[in-house]
């Protein structure tokens, strides 16, 4: 694997921390190192075998369908807020390989914490489809993670989920188990500070965790080219001794590959990885956005050619695993499968204005309880129950 | 006079600022080929150039840590946060540069700058894009503090707020953003930072409030002297810090009674600090409690729920009754 | 009783809680083997290890937002910040994590953290050492915010602190580390969080305060009793937020008048939230306007003027005559 | 010279900024460059000739007097404070070399952003010793700069002052004149969040600002082991794009040759550099610090034999420019200078308490006023003038 290893190993508690150690100044230039561009299945069908991370056929086709059915979630979450049944949402259209890539090898034991645009993640990682339903459409209920999914609720602030992601890792670390944790962004979210101070705390405590940035080429309308002034985010992660990697996010098997020796590392105790996922946002950055006001189709439309689903369907095809009719089954099942979630998800959307106050402490102090009675009488006053 | 949503008369300060100094520059995210998510820099990066109108890195802390220096070095930034819930990644610079480097040159240095952001609830919005926390900047020393309600206090405000020697935040009612039209004159007008506004004049009873809450108040009012005879005396605050208060207690002096309006949450709130100078400055003339409606103290509701968190004119309605039924 | 200092008191709880329960760490700068800038940690790295009490990089954002994540875990972690100026740095972890991920998981994970921080001026410290911004804490809900006032109280409460199941904010008034000492008992002592204590009843006027400052309130309320025979009722707030609303109305409801000290800036402090309660919870008693002699709405003097800028005895004395004299 | 420059040089505005350009995705790795290490004249006086700025007799002669002014300024300093006539302060004894090296090249239309511990630079700036001592002794006239320097206030939020910095730089690229600033700060530093943004937007906006990280080894008690995991700081400016150097902090000529390169660069429009100086804090953290808790003898001791001043004069002597009673006339020169500023400084330290509302804002609110009228009704009441 050629995730680049960090030259200075030695885990940062194994002697007695000091200040300048050597009293003489190394007058070596200092190399930086390389870091390596990961992909496993090129457009055209091609495999890198020495990469393939060697999934067998029933995995391979379950990696499909988990793209196929992100994609299917998606183009229904759009098709229900255009018509008024959902809010404004961020789709993850073109990113489905990054989605399912980076959390293909998590345990139920391993946490993952997504950003806005990760729901084909948080289908994978088994968060049920009415629950983001829910979510998306401004229910308080969609917001928590399942019982048995290790999961934090979606990120909103850019990068303020990512520290208390290296906190969980921080936790495992001391109790030593081999558990790892997962987190999610944007090429924006590493123009925060606050993700600069994570991948060090990261890596001075060594903790078990994969930052995965899935550098998707524009944060809202603003372009790369104005958000940072490199040509890569991988180094970010170099700079602050990280192991770190460039995968092409719209190849899965690249992702799967990059993701198996991160999660490796970090079980074996070697602490902390940075993977840049180089893809692009095929469609709107939210409900909300217009992007034919800031970006030219001549940009996008070239992109439309390294569709992950499509070219992973044309290996599957090579390899025999998969027909044209099997494909268009396997798309067909997954949207009927969306639909029952929405069955579900209409069953159950109510909102519970009563309930507004109940969570925000364990134990609700008293001068709240005031405050919910006033909250009740107003609502009884105005008929809501 | 055309008539005007308060997004296209906040663009119109910020053209008039724009092309009547060149000092002034924009900075943001998105605010330039996009302009703005609210649309509220729209054509001014067209106009004034990339460098007059800045699209910057997404980090909030930056964007207004790099605006400070900008207003040392004799610029006027006026800085657009997306959302005013992401403030708070900035608040360090806020409260250690922009409210104090003043002070702690004691004057060398300028510090001419203004921080737009829309505030409050009422869109539809998912958490962190209601947040109405305007008490966090009034407890700064240092800071002023604006709130317009209309479509044209909210030109003249920010063309104030622009001139202004001092730093402003300025806190927009998104609410109100597109939610109707008035009247905007063509020639520039200002209207001076630390008055608040007696939008009608009454003698039962005091209601204030600012921002997006001006519109139930409004319309609170209507009903209150029509239905139930109650002679409000209205206020839009306009300026939250300083406060004015010789205005608030002028009113209250005259109608004993108060109901205190806001979004932003009940604890240490504005309400908390009008009463407290309402206490100290008009104390012998109050008849009942002034009476707070406002935020509770929980995070703003997932929006299936905000309208229920919000007061409405119905809930204004009941309390300046219930105050008015104090004896 | 042995007698200990405020640092010496907290030391003890901090080693009492790590003792008792695996799952408790401490977290901030230098506060491993250097025992933390005040010593509060002192002794208990040697005692509980590195990764139990972390020396941590110079980075308050990257500390809080660390413990939010170990408190999802599971564990308990104590963070110092070095002083409470800096926590700005983490404003963004405290408001939108800290405070609100039970409340956006609707109680899936726990929250269980205290930030404990020297909150506080009359050291001589430079700017930004001796900030008072309680406000800011009390205003976020979600948070817990106590201040004590002495070696005893500071023990028992943050032993609760550390219990609570909820984000706590524990400022520690620095200018009393050290100032003097007190009985605390051997056997572990906690104090309810969220509620107030009345230290002495009195019958003419209810004097508030918390922190350092009941320090000057105590020397004041025995000089009114003794030389100005004003029968104090004095009240130590010990937790700001929940507020006590019912024990202070009670008093102020027996005295009719009220004065309240804190070191803290005057707009949306504390002082105007307890004057909001007590016009709601006990408006008909009040006999005068309450006063609020509290700090000034301008940055913490430099050292050489600080002690200009803190209310002292006879500032506290200067009040309450002027409250008893209104009429 | 030997500063790297980054590989992508086209200014942030020459185009149209895009998004992800390339769709198909640049499979080679990447080469992170090299950092050179650089230092002029070493411990035992060796010069590199290549390397060296060249500055002429008189020039040498300055920097010399410069250096042992500060550390004449420093001691005295610690005495008035061990005898009460000094509030805590950050010794610079060791630092000499950065102090001066880092602020030599400015001109007076440059701007300088100090850290507390900056106090050498500040007076080679032209900050009258007089007004330091008033600074350090708690009075607010001690912070405003001079007329005439173009200087901030000294920082004490670790951090807080490079966004700031930075943003004077963005003013003068937009001023289109060719002057530049420097700002300092430590090794703990890095670690926040603010100053990572820092160098975002500085490369992003190719702004000409220097920034000058003095790696002193510790950050009060914590040592750099345990701040970040890497050998080096210099790596974090190659992440955001910066053109990045490690120089010998306690080698004067090494200081002037890296920052005459990176003025001469931010000057001709080629945008932002980080200057890492490795160097050692000698002394306490500041007068309230105790460094034998935390650190070992044997860890400082070494570093005696680095002093830059002494190295320095045994290159001067070397050069016949200096004897050994010439440098002994230098020192007691400055302590002379120094004591004057000392009389100076007790003439005008006064404290104003009338004067504290008086410039937070330009115009005085008229609410603080009353604020204002109250405060000095108790002034008055004290009988404090
Ligand atoms: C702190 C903060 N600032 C601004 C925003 C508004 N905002 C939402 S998404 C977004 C762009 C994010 O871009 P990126 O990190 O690249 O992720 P992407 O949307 O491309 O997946 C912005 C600016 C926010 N949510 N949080
Ligand atoms: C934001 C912030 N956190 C903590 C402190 C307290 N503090 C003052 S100096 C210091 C260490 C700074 O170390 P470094 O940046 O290496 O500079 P040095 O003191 O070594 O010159 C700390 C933690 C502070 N001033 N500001
Ligand atoms: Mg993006
Ligand atoms: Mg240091």
């Amino acid at each position: 694997m050629t995730i680049i290893t960090r030259p200075r190993d030695e885990a940062a508690d194994s002697e007695v921390p000091t200040g300048q150690a050597a009293h003489h100044m190394d007058m070596n230039p200092i190399d930086l190192g390389r870091i390596e561009a990961l992909q496993v299945l090129d457009e055209h069908g091609n495999i890198n075998q020495a990469r393939d991370p060697g999934l067998n056929d029933s995995e391979l086709l379950a990696v499909h369908r988990a793209m196929v059915l992100t994609r299917a979630f998606d183009s229904r979450m759009l098709t229900m807020q255009r018509q008024g049944e959902m809010g404004t949402f961020a789709p993850n259209l073109g990113q489905e390989a990054c989605m399912i890539g980076q959390v293909w090898e998590l345990t139920k034991q391993d946490w993952f914490s997504p950003s806005y645009r990760s729901f084909g993640a948080q289908i994978q990682r088994g968060w049920p489809m009415e629950r983001l339903f829910l979510l998306w459409s401004g229910y308080h209920q969609g917001f928590p993670p399942p019982e048995g999914v290790n999961d934090m609720p979606f990120s909103i602030v850019i990068g303020s989920h990512v520290l208390p992601a290296v906190g969980i890792a921080m936790g495992m670390r001391r109790r030593d188990d081999n558990d790892c944790v997962v987190v999610n962004f944007g090429d924006g979210a590493m123009s925060q500070g606050a993700v600069s101070e994570a991948f060090n705390f990261a890596m001075v405590d060594r903790a078990p965790v994969i930052f995965v940035c899935e550098n998707n080429g524009w944060a809202i309308s603003t372009p790369t080219k104005l958000q940072y002034a490199t040509d890569h985010l991988a180094g970010r992660g170099v700079a602050f001794g990280l192991s770190s990697i460039r995968v092409d996010g719209n190849d899965i098997l690249g992702m799967i590959a990059a993701m198996r020796e991160a999660t490796r590392r970090a079980r074996d105790g070697e602490g902390p990885t940075f993977v840049e996922a180089v893809t692009y946002r095929m469609s709107l950055h939210t409900t909300a956005d217009d992007p034919t006001v800031y970006r030219d189709s001549a940009e996008s439309e070239p992109w439309e050619s390294r569709c992950p689903i499509i070219r992973f369907q044309r290996y599957l095809e090579g390899r025999g695993l998969l027909s044209k009719d099997g494909a268009e089954k396997v798309r067909s099942e997954a949207d009927a499968e969306v639909l029952e979630a929405r069955e579900r998800f209409r069953k159950i959307a109510k909102a519970r204005p009563r309930e507004v106050f109940d969570h925000l402490y364990k134990v609700t102090p008293s001068e709240l309880e005031d405050q919910r009675n006033e909250y009740l009488s107003r609502l009884d006053r105005k008929g809501v129950d | 006079m055309p008539q005007k949503t308060m997004v296209e008369a906040l663009n119109l300060a910020l053209d008039e600022a724009m092309s009547a100094d060149e000092s002034v520059l924009i900075m943001g995210q998105d605010v330039g080929v996009n302009g703005g998510v609210f649309r509220v820099t729209k054509g001014l990066h067209e106009q004034y150039g990339r460098d007059r109108v800045m699209d910057t890195p997404l980090a909030e802390c930056g964007i207004i840590g790099t605006a400070v220096g900008m207003a040392v070095y004799g610029l006027k930034p006026v800085v657009e946060i997306q959302f005013s819930g992401f403030t708070m990644q900035a608040f360090d610079q806020i409260e250690q540069n922009m409210a104090r480097l003043h002070n702690r040159t004691m004057g060398r240095f300028p510090m001419r700058m203004v921080l737009r952001t829309p505030y409050g609830g009422g869109i539809r919005a998912v958490e962190h894009h209601s947040e109405s926390r305007e008490t966090y900047w009034a407890h700064t020393p240092g800071l002023k503090v604006v709130i317009p309600s209309g479509p044209r206090n909210a030109r003249a405000l920010l063309a104030a707020a622009i001139d202004d020697p001092d730093p402003v935040i300025f806190y927009e009612p998104k609410a109100v953003y597109r939610a109707f039209r008035e009247d905007v004159p063509e020639e520039r007008e200002t209207l001076p930072i630390g008055t608040s506004q007696v939008v009608r004049e009454g003698k039962d009873l005091t209601l204030i409030s600012y921002g997006a809450m001006m519109r139930p108040a409004r319309e609170a009012m209507e009903d209150l002297i029509d239905e139930h005879g109650i002679d409000i005396e209205l206020i839009d605050l306009l300026t939250i810090s300083p406060m004015d208060g010789e205005t608030l207690c002028k009113s209250v002096a005259k109608t004993g009674r108060c109901v205190i309006v806001h979004e932003g949450h009940r604890t240490c709130g504005i309400a908390s600090e009008i009463i407290a100078r309402i206490n100290e400055g008009a104390f012998e003339y109050l008849e009942a409690p002034i009476k707070r409606l406002t935020g509770y103290d929980i995070p703003f509701p997932y929006f299936q729920t905000e309208q229920y968190f919000l007061p409405d004119a119905d809930d204004i309605i009941e309390s300046v009754r219930e105050t008015m039924a104090w004896e």
